[in-house]
């Protein structure tokens, strides 16, 4: 996809991003932040899959057709998740 | 040079590496099974996945995360390498690819041989009960000593506030362990509770998410660093250059898509309860 | 009526028979008319158009307000069909507030019901006529599912927690039980009768069977499983006071506060460490395994009688039909 | 070798079989074991499924049969409940959910966008090796014992209860499952990355349009089964508690997870069908379809909300109300797609010619069946009525006139109208004419009367049934027995016009099409040269082509 292959500078900068969101994600399990806990790790996480999926699998300069697709799997999969959770969260006020 | 039923190069090009971002799309979906249920059972046992999840050793979690952003570091090089048509860095870096994956799964060996012999490992033999009695064969120096990084931490900083608790923890759920044994009655309860039935319940649900999805997430370790023997082979041959590279940049989507599920799973299964808030 | 010749629906033996045959009736004729709409459509277009007769073909591109008129008006009449069996659903899934309870184990290939009055019977279940009778269910190993036709009911019977269903038979007589979740080897021999009897009837069957009510027979099993030990009731014993905590709402100890219905007191029994009342310790004993489900509701039926001192009217009367 | 002598041409007035095609090039049986055209491999998959129908037609023989009588007394309840539960097994995961994908879907696909092959010959020929493979785990297991948790292994009974081949039978459908995913993910490359020039996207034929919309359920439906049965497999070999309520586990949780996929699945059967009817009946009225944007974008809207609405099998369940409601309504939602598409089929006869060929006949039964389906889909759909209705021969009315009403039905139309096209021979008129009447009379007796049987309070999967309702099992298994004599029919005719069938030339119906702009059987790569597409689909009002 990416006909050019450019200098491999800009890996080494995604790889500082992934470990500096590695070393946050540590250090803010081992605060109390209350409900924010798992939001918070969430965020960083979904932080650190998106710079993957941009730059290391190329999807920022990959045609339509593959963003399309990705989007599409991320779609079905919280298809999966909300609806699910629809009936699990439910449950206590019927 | 391309296969008769493509019209041109770049079409075979586009198809296959699309074919690929399908097959990712579905693994997606196969993994999204076990979310769904770590979700809801996480919903439904808030407590007991908090406590379970306390015993995993969060140093070798925190490691293998490092080792497998390393690994898709080196991945996305070789890819690179592949595409330049430069045959040694391609080679180097598949093989420090395949390493740091090889050390991925050799932590996860010593994990789970550590579950295994706490009897953290659910089926017939499972048993966890940090507030009960403890469990017959585990001995209890282990739950003392806290992770490397966090002996190591105190040492260096002295009483860290977040990162003591853990140790704590451990410490504390012991003493707390015999202090509740002494005060439960006897009850003159007819037949007696296998150490299965009085383990925390929820946990056993748990220890299997957790061995199901790095289990899962390990076969699909092992399948990548056997394609990596065989691109290794053929990259030898010097198959791979510029204009033929499509075989290391799907097999680098898919090594990336694995790295991504355990940048997911390491938050989820290794980091839900080390702040010890008022929980217990 | 018709259907007494040619057996449309089962016979109308509950309330909400009735309701259910007529949106039943509505949704036929729905039916009927639009497939005789469409097979008219093709029948008289295939044989007006047919090759022989009309050869040349008119290529019709299609029509965008056609388009959106049978879209609309399929639409409109699935959202009428919603709504009314949407009411139906919740009528049929809350039992009324003030209704005789019935436990009932499934176990497989039996039907084993408890009385609150502590009749206990297999297979059979004997029901005053005209009295909402609110069904606590749950089973003992599969799935099984608590159907009776003639009143128009079913519910699944899971494993692990108790599921609801109600009824109120309007007709005496015996009417079918049909367990229809899958369950095994003698599935289609998990069947039984509801027998339905006049009021003077029923007291007389009532008065048949000697023995204490389920909640006598639950103190007697609260007292030899060593409960009351720490659920004596006095201020500092080690364990919550169960007198009036049935219905009411119970803070845990993660800070969250849940209402103390029949699945948390079988809950507490079986796994005491799931929700911890605040400012206790975790030093109940689990009983899973050691007791069976007969026993877990007569000590659920036990909690529900303590009432309390007049906090609820005593007898009975169950808070709230919860779901 | 000149292109007429290759396409096959008039000699003397009547057709002659071009010499060089797919089926004449080799006979070896290397040729068909290690082939990568998707012709042939459509025709090794045709094999397999017919032997597979018939292992589930052989179960459907002995539950009707066993029906017959009030009383089990024909075999006892296990012996009936491996054999409901078979008969499903093999007809959903082995018949219905390969069937029009793998067979027409994989002759048709290249032929319909004007490719040489599908987009990953190899991967195509290993979908049917992995196909096998699931197929003869299934056998085994049915062989050794079979299996009786029901198609739908509800736990926990699939997982403790049950001490049959559960194991087997759950690797062979996950195994079956990848093939299904990987035949998906084929057609997916290959119908956006290899359509021959000038075929936009609105150009592309509605079955091509069908074959799309079912691949994308079978590539995002099918690894949550895969996973769920991962799931099962573990549960039973470890006696680890995921599912299991003793445990900690959620029975419902297994449901939901189940009915992801299953209730997708169903349009994987059905979509196909749709496409494969949407074809026949713009060929026999010889008339463009009516709003042929509709029918396209129904197809994928019905992919899409096929999704949403799984919960829809549990309503009794144990789920909460509210999810109940959600669920119940997104139902009504996904029930408008196949209403717009019915009318449409009808609008499309219309002023159009009709002829009354034997693929007519199915359509004309496909289109009356299937309304009757998709309209008792609306009682379980509504909530209220689907507490009476659930789990009794209502269900099992309605989702065998969706699935044989709508599916097989659609699968023998396609057989018959590509038949020609498949082999270069034509099929017998009259017998086929008459299997396909005999086929709806034998259906409906066999089903109409489990609706009333439904509604009167018969469970499914029962073995023995009170004396009242013997009436209409009788009237059902009689009907039974028709309609495996309409099935058996064809077996016989199709392979009697092998031999004997008359020579059938490009194309026998003057349809549309580029699969009709080659010969028949078409040479071993489609086309000789790349067609070029200039108009839209169905153009049947220029080439008035006379031959």
């Amino acid at each position: 996809m990416s006909a050019h292959a450019g200098a491999i500078k800009g890996y080494f900068a995604v790889f500082a991003v992934l470990m500096v969101g590695t070393m946050l994600t540590y250090y803010a399990a081992f605060q109390d932040l209350g409900i924010w806990n798992t939001p918070i790790a969430l965020f960083i996480a979904v932080t650190k899959a998106v710079c993957v999926v941009l730059i290391f699998m190329h999807v920022k300069d990959s045609n339509r057709l593959t963003k399309v697709t990705v989007v599409a799997g991320l779609f079905w999969l919280m298809i999966l998740f909300f609806l699910t959770m629809v009936d699990f969260a439910s449950r206590p006020w019927s | 040079m391309h296969k008769h039923h493509f019209d041109t190069f770049d079409q075979q090009k586009d198809a296959s590496s699309f074919g690929m971002w399908v097959f990712l799309v579905q693994e997606i979906m196969f993994f999204g099974g076990l979310f769904v249920a770590y979700l809801v059972y996480r919903h439904q046992y808030y407590m007991a996945f908090g406590t379970s999840s306390a015993t995993l050793r969060v140093d070798l979690g925190l490691f293998n995360t490092i080792v497998l952003i390393g690994s898709s570091l080196t991945m996305a090089i070789a890819v690179n390498a592949a595409q330049r048509s430069l045959q040694k860095r391609l080679i180097a870096f598949l093989l420090a690819t395949m390493a740091l994956g090889a050390t991925f799964l050799g932590v996860k060996v010593i994990e789970y041989t550590e579950k295994f012999e706490k009897r953290e490992v659910p089926g017939a033999n499972f048993c966890f009960n940090p507030q009960g009695a403890p469990c017959k064969g585990v001995s209890h120096e282990e739950e003392k000593t806290p992770d490397l990084i966090q002996r190591y931490l105190n040492g260096r900083f002295g009483k860290l506030p977040g990162l003591d608790k853990a140790a704590e923890h451990g410490a504390e759920a012991t003493t707390h362990a015999e202090a509740g044994e002494a005060a439960a009655p006897e009850p003159g309860v007819p037949g007696e509770a296998t150490e299965r039935q009085r383990s925390m319940p929820g946990s056993e649900v748990y220890f299997s998410l957790y061995f199901a999805m790095t289990g899962m997430h390990a076969l699909h370790m092992i399948v990548g660093i056997g394609l990596m023997v065989w691109l290794l082979y053929w990259a030898t041959k010097g198959l791979y250059s510029a204009e033929y590279y499509t075989p290391i940049e799907n097999f680098g989507l898919y090594w990336h898509f694995v790295d991504i599920v355990w940048i997911f799973l390491f938050p989820l299964l290794y980091l839900i309860n080390r702040h010890i808030g008022g929980h217990h | 009526m018709l259907s007494k010749y040619i057996p449309l629906w089962p016979e109308q033996a509950s309330t909400v028979a009735g309701h259910m045959d007529l949106l039943y009736v509505f949704l036929v004729l729905n039916t009927i008319f639009f497939t005789v709409l469409v097979a008219v459509m093709v029948v008289a277009f295939s044989i007006k158009f047919r090759k022989s007769k009309h050869p040349v073909a008119v290529q019709i591109e299609g029509s965008v307000p056609l388009e959106i008129f049978w879209s609309a008006v399929p639409l409109g009449i699935a959202m009428v069909i919603f709504v009314w069996a949407a009411v139906l659903y919740f009528h049929l899934m809350r039992a009324p507030r003030e209704s005789m309870e019935v436990y009932i184990t499934g176990k497989q290939w039996m039907w084993k019901m408890q009385h609150p009055t502590g009749q206990r019977e297999i297979n059979q279940l004997h029901v005053p006529v005209n009295t909402n009778v609110r069904l606590t269910m749950i089973s003992q190993d599969v799935i099984h599912s608590f159907f009776v036709p003639e009143f128009r009911i079913k519910h699944d019977v899971l494993p692990g927690r108790y599921t609801y269903a109600w009824f109120n038979a309007t007709k005496p007589g015996t009417y079918h039980i049909f367990c229809t979740e899958y369950c095994g080897t003698k599935h289609s021999g998990m069947i039984g009768e509801v027998i339905v009897m006049e009021p003077a009837a029923y007291q007389l069957w009532l008065s048949g069977s000697t023995g204490g009510s389920l909640a006598q027979e639950g103190e007697r099993q609260f007292a030899s499983l060593g409960c009351v030990t720490c659920h004596s009731g006095q201020p500092g014993a080690r364990g919550p006071n169960l007198e009036g905590v049935f219905g009411s709402n119970v803070k845990i100890s993660d800070g969250r506060s849940v209402t103390a219905d029949e699945n948390y007191v079988r809950e507490s029994i079986l796994n005491p460490q799931a929700k911890i009342v605040a400012g206790y310790g975790p030093i109940m004993p689990t009983f899973a395994g050691q007791i069976s489900e007969e026993t877990l509701i007569q000590l659920v039926a036990f909690v529900k009688s303590k009432q309390g001192t007049g906090a609820k009217a005593g007898g009975q009367a169950t808070p709230g039909g919860k779901q | 070798m000149s292109a007429a002598a290759a396409s096959g041409h008039l000699v003397a007035g009547h057709e002659v079989m071009p010499e060089e095609n797919y089926l004449s090039v080799d006979h070896s049986l290397k040729s068909w074991l290690l082939t990568v055209d998707h012709k042939r491999i459509c025709i090794l998959y045709l094999l397999t499924i017919t032997f597979m129908f018939f292992i589930g037609g052989a179960f459907a023989t002995m539950v009707r049969l066993e029906l017959l009588t009030p009383a089990g007394d024909l075999m006892q309840s296990d012996t009936y409940n491996k054999a409901f539960t078979m008969h499903a097994v093999f007809m959903i995961f082995f018949f219905l959910v390969p069937s029009i994908p793998a067979t027409l879907g994989n002759f048709l696909l290249p032929l319909a966008i004007g490719a040489k092959d599908v987009a990953f010959p190899r991967l195509n020929l290993l979908s049917w090796y992995i196909f096998v493979i699931g197929a003869s785990f299934a056998v085994i297991a049915m062989i050794t014992g079979g299996v009786d948790t029901g198609w739908t292994l509800y736990t926990p009974f699939s997982t403790n209860y049950s001490n049959t081949n559960v194991m087997m039978t759950a690797v062979g459908i996950l195994i079956a499952g990848f093939s299904s995913i990987l035949t998906g993910l084929n057609f997916i490359v290959t119908i956006h990355r290899m359509r021959c020039p000038g075929m936009s996207w609105f150009r592309l034929p509605l079955f091509v349009w069908a074959t799309y919309a079912t691949s994308l359920i079978q590539v995002l439906g099918t690894p949550v089964l895969a996973i769920t049965l991962v799931l099962v497999a573990l549960e039973r070999g470890f006696h680890i508690g995921i599912f299991d309520p003793a445990l900690g586990g959620d029975p419902v949780l297994f449901q939901h997870m189940f009915w992801f996929y299953s209730h997708p699945a169903v349009y994987i059967m059905i979509l196909p069908g749709m496409g494969v009817i949407s074809e026949v009946i713009t060929c026999f009225s010889h008339k463009r379809i009516f709003g042929y944007k509709a029918v396209a974008f129904s197809s994928v809207a019905i992919a899409v909300f096929g999704f949403l609405v799984w919960a829809h099998h549990m309503f009794v369940a144990g789920i909460s109300l509210y999810a109940g409601l959600v669920f119940s309504f997104i139902s009504f939602l996904v029930a408008i797609p196949s209403a717009i598409k019915t009318f449409n089929w009808s609008a499309t006869l219309y002023k159009g010619s009709v002829r009354w060929d034997t693929p007519m006949l199915y359509v004309f039964g496909f289109l009356g069946l299937f309304t009757i389906g998709g309209l008792t889909g609306l009682f379980l759909a509504a909530l209220g009525l689907d507490i009476h209705l659930t789990d009794t021969y209502f269900v099992v009315a309605h989702f065998h006139y969706v699935m044989v009403g709508g599916m097989v039905l659609a699968y023998l139309c396609g057989i018959h109208y590509w038949w020609p096209k498949i082999t270069g021979k034509m099929y017998p008129e009259l017998p086929a004419k008459a299997a396909a009447i005999i086929v709806f009379l034998g259906f409906n007796l066999t089903f109409f009367p489990q609706f009333i049987l439904g509604y009167l309070g018969m469970p499914r999967r029962y073995h023995a049934y009170p004396a009242e309702w013997q009436v209409m099992n009788v009237l059902s298994s009689a009907g039974a027995s028709i309609l495996a004599i309409g099935f058996l029919l064809p077996m016989v005719y199709l392979v009697w016009s092998l031999k004997f069938g008359k020579v059938a030339g490009p194309n026998p119906w003057q349809a549309t099409g580029l699969e009709w702009e080659t010969s028949s059987p078409p040479p071993e790569h489609n086309f000789h040269e790349t067609p070029v597409v200039t108009t839209e689909p169905y153009h049947y009002g220029e080439k008035e082509r006379e031959i």
